[in-house]
């Protein structure tokens, strides 16, 4: 029984099948890609995951759960991070608050009426927004501006977001999209890293076969909004159903 | 039966009005992304376009001879007419008697050039500024407006007659077998209608079969996309903006019969043509036009002593009522798109 | 710019009577002077201070322009410049053109925009910072109300300006307040007659009236005085006050069995209403076998104006006509001299409005010179009871019992061919003041108290 | 001047446990300083206000008389809650007049019902606008953008609407419609006794005013402007620490990235419906003290001129910073009452020593921008701070600021909000 567990999803938007029958079950602690063609149906699974759309037929659930009906924040509460394809981050916010927003909705939950009390006072939320920064060397950044840092310190602020409310299971949507290839190893050795140093469910969409081969244990590759087959990484590598409904395709 | 053919009657022409203005709105919602608080105010100017013009044709001078005295016994010139020095007393009388519908080819050129002078002078600058901004310069722009108005016609209603033609009102009940005197209805207000159905489907047309409006309604709901094709749509936003300025200013020049226009007319009519636009559906042209009948409609049947005894003091609040309705049930109003002015 | 010639010049005597050419001495914050006198804003040195607040914008800012004309005569007049005016004609004879009191009358202006906080926070900055000891103006009765009820606290007098609501001398009278204006009962009253021979006895009239405070008491006190003449009330239909079209209120009144449409509406309501009824062509419509017709209570010269040649033929009331002397003889001799100086000077005949606030300003100033005193108290015990003749209107009484002038009113109707835009109306009848007076405690006018004067300070 | 976004001071250039104990009051030293400079500001206004002469002609230009100084600081309590939705959020409410005109309807029917002492009355204001505030965010909050701004504008037109008529119908007047609602001898007054009969505070009369004359300058000092004033630095001070809380970084995260905040686990809706309740409970504290400094309550207050009037206000004056919604209230309510009042004749006092040609010639140019038209010059001001000033008269100071202090790197930190508001939105 995984962590994640994905059961005969089906979404249809009018007469088009986006997802029909989807099983997925995602190992505790393992890193999990999903690949698949352009509108293969992965943004829409992924969008059920986290509330953002509802399945209409099938069930998912988290850690024993059902996600089904909760809206984004409470799945979010129950241990699922989502990081988006372009960076969403509070632009308008400095690295440091943006860093305070996810510790607190960490320690106080959903919603706090603490209208009276000083932000920077609050060494607890301060201290650990800052221990995160540091980790992900970004200390040197936390009076700037969040719109106004590059687009690979914005994907490294998000994921340290997401990080600091210590998801049980992370959920990456394409996160090297548009990026360029020394970034995007960047971004490779950053999730290694958060990997190998906590106890963390990874799943992660990509387009990119190195980011995947690269990261992770198990995939599953979609087609057509159903699953094609799920195998590990040199299994799939191998399988000619994918190399023909999929790496063909791409590699050409 | 007589009375709710009656309140639909009147309902379509109060929602002619209100579908005109909430037009040229949304066409500027759609296009620039502007919140155009001044769009009442060029409702306004066309209406005095009206006014003008039926000045400059009064335009007088003095009979030589004195015919009587006036109120403080001094003696009194009567008034000469120069246009009808000029075309002659039947034809200048004539003139002054069509002001009003002369008066609409004087607007579109003048109200496309208004259109234009602040599209290029004021608007241009805020397409990128936030909502909040907009608006704090369209109303400071509307105010500057009213004031400039005020100051050369006065704060009073200005009685602007339809053509003899057209006085009078039209016994409907006749015509359908009731009662005379059942349903009837002004000359002026029909002509209000049709005038308002005309101006409607040529906006639709010109939007829906010219290379132009398809470029516009592209741009509508692309911006960035039909920039990146190297189409100028800057160009283009502008002479939609001189379009919905002389959609405004014609609905207005065409009121005057109606109602004797004022300098805050605009004003009046601004609040409600921005529920109208919102209950239609941000940026839907077509959701303008049916918000704006759907909304005249019900107000007119509010307004019968039937619905104001039922519940007292409905029909100050209906359209009201009709906006929070349609929002909670519609997010984006009636025929609303995803996105448009959410943020 | 000669209007305001003689303004100029007696401020630069004054001005170099002080010293300085910058020096405008008007403003006089009279509150530390107070005590001195008891009251607030007691004139100290060789001026007084009035204060005119008019609506200066929004749809009643020319009405408040003829008033604020009108003061400005008025004030000359005080002054003892120009021609003088109704002071010839005046049947008190205190005033001598030496200001008031010896004083040289100035005045400071304000915006009422025709809303109560406005207005009450114009009126504000009048008595807290210029020292005004008298407020006169406005243009409506909620304002009328409202600033009235101020300056009953302040303890400053209140001429009220155009208020025609019968709560301003009814259920918010106040005593230092007081009304030269006529009100909706009195011109039912005064109409009441006048329609019977108009229109007979056996009429059903269909009321459109606005949903406020003035309407209600102007539907509410025609329709008790035409059903008194038999007449019946077919319906009564309250109009929002920011309705801008009738169109679904006119449009089923020729269905309804009425033969009479009485619109309770002012200004920018009643131009809209009227023209509407118009293109529905009640005008020419028939009705239970009569001519189907139109009454509006409530006539001003700019709603006629604003309704241009739709109020042709239709019956109202006013306070007052320019045209009043010349046709209806000298009983209400001071209209002419009042048409003169004004004419003169602006080069067009007043207003009503107009006419109210110039005879409110010299009433005061006289009210003042016969008391001897700018005390709040001794103004009114001066003007209450106080009979006076010479101001336009005949012989006049300005009632103790709730500070209401009665006098007599004049009905008018629509010119059908009128020579210019300032002679729209003529004079159908003056009802006597008599048939228009009431007792204090009607019904109609009950609910308030006067209270005792408030000399402030 | 500081404003709310710290992000040099605090985050970057103190050590943050240093910054964390150098605190005021709970304020950082610069937010101190500007609390400061508003209570020296209000406290003095009456000499401020007053720089003229009073026998100068330019005595028409001071504003230091108790009404209006009342109205500077009750709007700006008005603005500053305003602010709070609208800066913090982002959400335009086109509504708010609603909470005032029904703040000030509490408080003069506590007025009617227990006596004039003012205190209940503005409890009451509180209170009853918080509780409708809590009824019209709940169901406006469910949309945002335009659609929101429209839906808060049906309620309070509604309200308006119903006030001016239905409300104040003979058989149940709760509002006395046109007339506005006042308190009349003989209403209950249960608690009245033999207390002042005029709005007091523990018998304290509040147009009880103290005139101090030095030479040709008349300073008055009216307890109900001190009252106002006293409300007035405790709503700002109060409305620093907002900014300054998590509460109000979850706000103006709202604004920012709604979507980011949802997947980080917070529920937006209840915090921006805290700040709608926040927001609409000053506005019916400024109603209330409107009715508790002059006991008349107009449904005028309803209207959407009146919502849009906080809405100018606040843009006007810097639409995200402290104090820019007290200024702009202040600049709107100055001309309001003092460029209305100019008149003709003003003009020629003022120009009387000009040759008489030259001076026919000045007024003429001047007058039709004062008096009867003072809407004009508002109008032009609107346009001209908008499109010079995108940040608002803050930003506007700031610049000044810069000119002066050329030494000094960058602008002020006001500047933030604007640049931040431009880029954001």
């Amino acid at each position: 029984m995984g962590i994640l567990e994905v059961k005969n999803v089906g979404k249809r938007f009018g007469g088009l099948h986006a997802l029909s029958d989807v099983n997925l079950s995602v190992a505790e602690n393992s890193v999990h890609a999903i690949i698949g063609p352009n509108g293969a149906g992965k943004s829409t699974l992924l969008n059920c995951l986290v509330g953002k759309l509802i399945p209409d037929t099938g069930s998912v659930s988290f850690d024993g759960q059902s996600v089904l009906g909760r809206k984004p924040h409470e799945i979010n509460q129950m241990g699922i991070s989502r990081v988006f394809q372009t960076p969403e981050i509070f632009g308008d916010l400095t690295v440091l608050e943006n860093m305070m927003i996810p510790c607190l909705a960490r320690r106080d939950g959903a919603f706090a009426l603490h209208g009276y009390r000083a932000m920077m006072r609050d060494r607890e939320i301060v201290d650990r927004a800052e221990h995160m920064l540091e980790d992900m060397h970004m200390i040197d950044k936390r009076g700037m501006h969040a719109a106004s840092m590059s687009r690979g310190d914005k994907r490294r602020l998000e994921i340290a977001m997401c990080l600091a409310q210590q998801p049980r299971l992370l959920l990456l949507d394409e996160p090297t999209a548009g990026m360029a290839r020394a970034d995007t190893n960047n971004t490779i050795e950053l999730l290694k890293h958060i990997k190998d140093s906590r106890p963390i469910t990874i799943a992660i969409i990509e387009h990119d076969m190195h980011v995947v081969f690269s990261l992770a244990e198990r995939i599953t590759v979609l087609a057509q909004g159903t699953p094609l087959v799920e195998d590990t990484p040199d299994n799939i590598k191998g399988h000619p159903k994918v190399r023909e409904a999929y790496l063909g395709e791409t590699e050409h | 039966m007589e009375a709710f053919l009656l309140q639909i009657l009147n309902g379509l022409d109060k929602g002619s009005a209100y579908a005109l203005i909430a037009l040229g709105l949304t066409l500027i919602f759609g296009t620039l992304g502007v919140v155009n608080f001044a769009h009442g105010a060029l409702f306004m100017l066309g209406a005095f376009v009206a006014v003008t013009m039926s000045r400059l044709l009064q335009l007088s001078h003095k009979a030589s001879e004195p015919s009587g005295t006036d109120f403080l016994g001094n003696p009194r010139y009567e008034d000469v007419l120069y246009v009808q020095d000029i075309f002659g007393a039947e034809l200048g009388q004539t003139l002054v008697d069509w002001a009003v519908p002369v008066s609409i080819l004087v607007a579109i050129p003048v109200m496309l050039l208004i259109g234009f002078v602040m599209e290029r002078g004021l608007i241009k600058h805020f397409y990128k500024r936030p909502h909040a901004d907009q608006i704090l310069v369209t109303f400071g722009l509307a105010i500057v407006i009213q004031e400039v108005i005020k100051y050369f016609y006065g704060a009073n209603p200005i009685p602007t007659p339809a053509p003899d033609a057209f006085r009078g009102s039209f016994d409907f009940g006749v015509l359908l077998g009731f009662d005379p005197n059942t349903i009837i209805y002004p000359y002026w207000r029909l002509v209000y209608f049709f005038f308002a159905a005309i101006i409607i489907a040529a906006v639709f047309a010109f939007l829906q079969f010219t290379t132009f409006g398809m470029v516009v309604r592209a741009g509508m709901a692309d911006r960035e996309t039909v920039g990146l094709l190297g189409i100028d749509i800057d160009r283009r936003f502008t002479i939609m903006f001189g379009i919905a300025a002389a959609v405004a200013g014609l609905a207005g020049v065409m009121y005057t019969p109606i109602n004797p226009p004022n300098y805050h007319m605009g004003m009046d009519f601004l609040v409600l043509s921005f529920v109208v636009v919102v209950v239609g559906g941000m940026g839907s042209l077509p959701g303008a036009v049916l918000a704006g009948f759907l909304l005249g409609i019900l107000e007119s049947f509010a307004s019968t002593t039937w619905a104001t005894t039922a519940v007292p003091g409905i029909n100050q609040i209906i359209i009201y009522l009709v906006a929070i309705a349609v929002l909670l049930t519609r997010p984006r109003g009636l025929m609303g798109r995803r996105g448009v002015m959410e943020e | 710019m000669t209007r305001s010639h003689f303004t100029r010049r007696g401020v630069m005597k004054t001005g170099a009577a002080t010293g300085a050419g910058l020096t405008l001495p008007t403003i006089f914050t009279g509150a530390s002077r107070a005590q001195e006198q008891g009251f607030t804003n007691a004139p100290t040195g060789d001026t007084v201070t009035l204060g005119f607040n008019v609506p200066q914008t929004g749809p009643y800012a020319d009405e408040g322009a003829d008033e604020l004309r009108a003061f400005e005569l008025a004030v000359e007049h005080l002054n003892g410049e120009g021609d003088g005016g109704m002071l010839q004609t005046f049947s008190s004879k205190e005033l001598d053109g030496s200001g008031i009191m010896g004083k040289r009358v100035e005045f400071v202006t304000g915006d009422t925009q025709t809303k109560s906080d406005a207005a009450r926070a114009a009126a504000q900055s009048m008595i807290q910072k210029d020292g005004a000891v008298m407020i006169s103006g406005g243009s409506s009765s909620g304002v009328a109300v409202a600033v009235q009820g101020l300056c009953q606290d302040a303890g400053v007098i209140f001429m009220s300006g155009l208020t025609h609501s019968n709560d301003t001398t009814g259920k918010d009278k106040k005593a230092n307040g007081f009304r030269h204006f006529f009100n909706a009962y009195m011109s039912a009253a005064a109409m009441a007659p006048v329609l019977e021979s108009l229109y007979g006895t056996d009429r059903k009239a269909y009321h459109l009236t606005a949903d406020y405070t003035w309407g209600w008491t102007q539907q509410e006190s025609i329709a008790a005085a035409t059903e008194a003449l038999g007449w019946e009330t077919v319906e009564n239909v309250l109009t929002p006050l920011a309705a801008t079209d009738f169109s679904s209120y006119i449009a089923p009144v020729l269905n309804s069995g009425a033969d009479v449409l009485v619109l309770n509406h002012y200004g920018g309501n009643m131009v809209n209403s009227l023209t509407n009824a118009v293109q529905f062509g009640l005008k020419q419509a028939q009705a239970n076998g009569k001519d189907f017709q139109i009454v509006v209570p409530l006539y001003s010269e700019l709603m006629a104006r604003g309704a241009g040649e739709n109020i042709a033929g239709i019956p109202g009331s006013q306070n007052w006509d320019w045209k009043l002397e010349n046709e209806r003889g000298s009983r209400y001799t001071g209209t002419n001299a009042f048409v003169q100086s004004f004419g003169q000077k602006y080069g067009f005949p007043p207003s009503q409005a107009a006419h109210t606030c110039y005879a409110q300003t010299l009433l005061y100033a006289d009210a003042v010179t016969r008391a001897g005193s700018f005390n709040p108290c001794a103004v009114v015990e001066a003007l209450e009871d106080f009979e006076f003749d010479g101001l336009g209107n005949g012989p006049t009484l300005y009632r103790a019992a709730d500070h209401q002038c009665f006098k007599d009113v004049v009905v008018v109707r629509g010119k059908e061919n009128p020579d210019n835009e300032f002679d729209l109306v003529e004079i159908v009848e003056v009802t006597p003041t008599e048939a228009v007076t009431y007792e204090p405690d009607h019904p109609m006018f009950a609910g308030g108290e006067l209270g005792e004067c408030n000399p402030g300070a | 001047m500081t404003d709310q976004t710290d992000y040099t001071p605090v985050a970057a250039q103190l050590p943050s446990r240093r910054a964390a104990r150098d605190t005021i009051l709970g304020l950082t030293r610069k937010d101190f300083g500007l609390l400061t400079v508003v209570i020296a500001l209000t406290m003095l206004a009456p000499f401020l206000l007053n720089p003229f002469p009073s026998n100068s002609a330019m005595a028409q230009f001071n504003a230091g008389y108790p009404d209006l100084m009342q109205r500077f600081v009750i709007f700006g309590i008005f603005a500053i809650g305003f602010n709070i939705l609208f800066g913090l959020t982002g959400y335009l409410s086109f509504g708010h007049a609603a909470f005032l005109g029904v703040g000030s309807y509490s408080c003069v029917w506590m007025f009617k019902l227990l006596g004039y002492n003012v205190l209940p009355g503005i409890l009451l204001a509180i209170v009853v606008s918080g509780l409708f505030a809590l009824l019209i965010g709940y169901i406006s909050l469910r949309r945002s953008g335009i659609y929101f701004s429209i839906l808060t504008l049906a309620f309070a037109q509604m309200s308006f609407a119903l006030a001016y008529s239905v409300l104040s119908n003979p058989s149940f007047n709760l509002t006395n419609g046109e007339t506005g609602l006042q308190v009349y001898t003989n209403d209950p007054q249960w608690l009245q006794g033999d207390g002042p009969r005029a709005p007091h505070i523990f018998g304290l009369a509040m147009r009880e005013t103290e005139t101090l004359s030095v030479g040709a300058w008349n300073f008055q000092f009216n307890a109900g402007y001190y009252l106002c004033a006293v409300v007035m630095i405790i709503c700002f001070y109060l409305s620093v620490r907002l900014f300054r809380s998590p509460f109000g970084m979850m706000l103006r995260a709202v604004k920012s990235n709604q979507q980011r905040l949802n997947y980080t686990g917070v529920n937006a809706r209840p915090y921006t419906l805290a700040a709608f309740v926040i927001s609409g409970m000053y506005a019916g504290l400024a109603g209330g003290l409107l009715s508790a400094m002059d006991p008349l309550a107009g449904a005028e207050r309803m209207q959407w001129t009146a919502s849009g009037e906080v809405v100018l206000m606040t843009i006007l004056g810097g639409a995200g910073t402290l104090i820019g919604p007290v200024l702009g209230a202040g600049f709107i309510k100055y001309f309001e009452n003092i460029f209305s009042k100019i008149n003709e004749s003003t003009l020629h006092a003022w120009f009387a020593f000009l040759p008489d040609g030259l001076e026919d010639a000045l007024v003429a140019i001047v007058y039709p921008f004062v008096g009867k038209g003072w809407h004009l010059t508002l109008g032009l001001l609107f346009m001209l701070v908008v499109i010079f000033l995108p940040g608002g008269l803050v930003q506007g100071g700031n610049k000044m600021a810069t000119i002066f202090r050329r030494d000094r790197k960058g602008g002020g930190v006001e500047d933030d909000a604007a640049a931040q508001r431009q880029a954001g939105e």
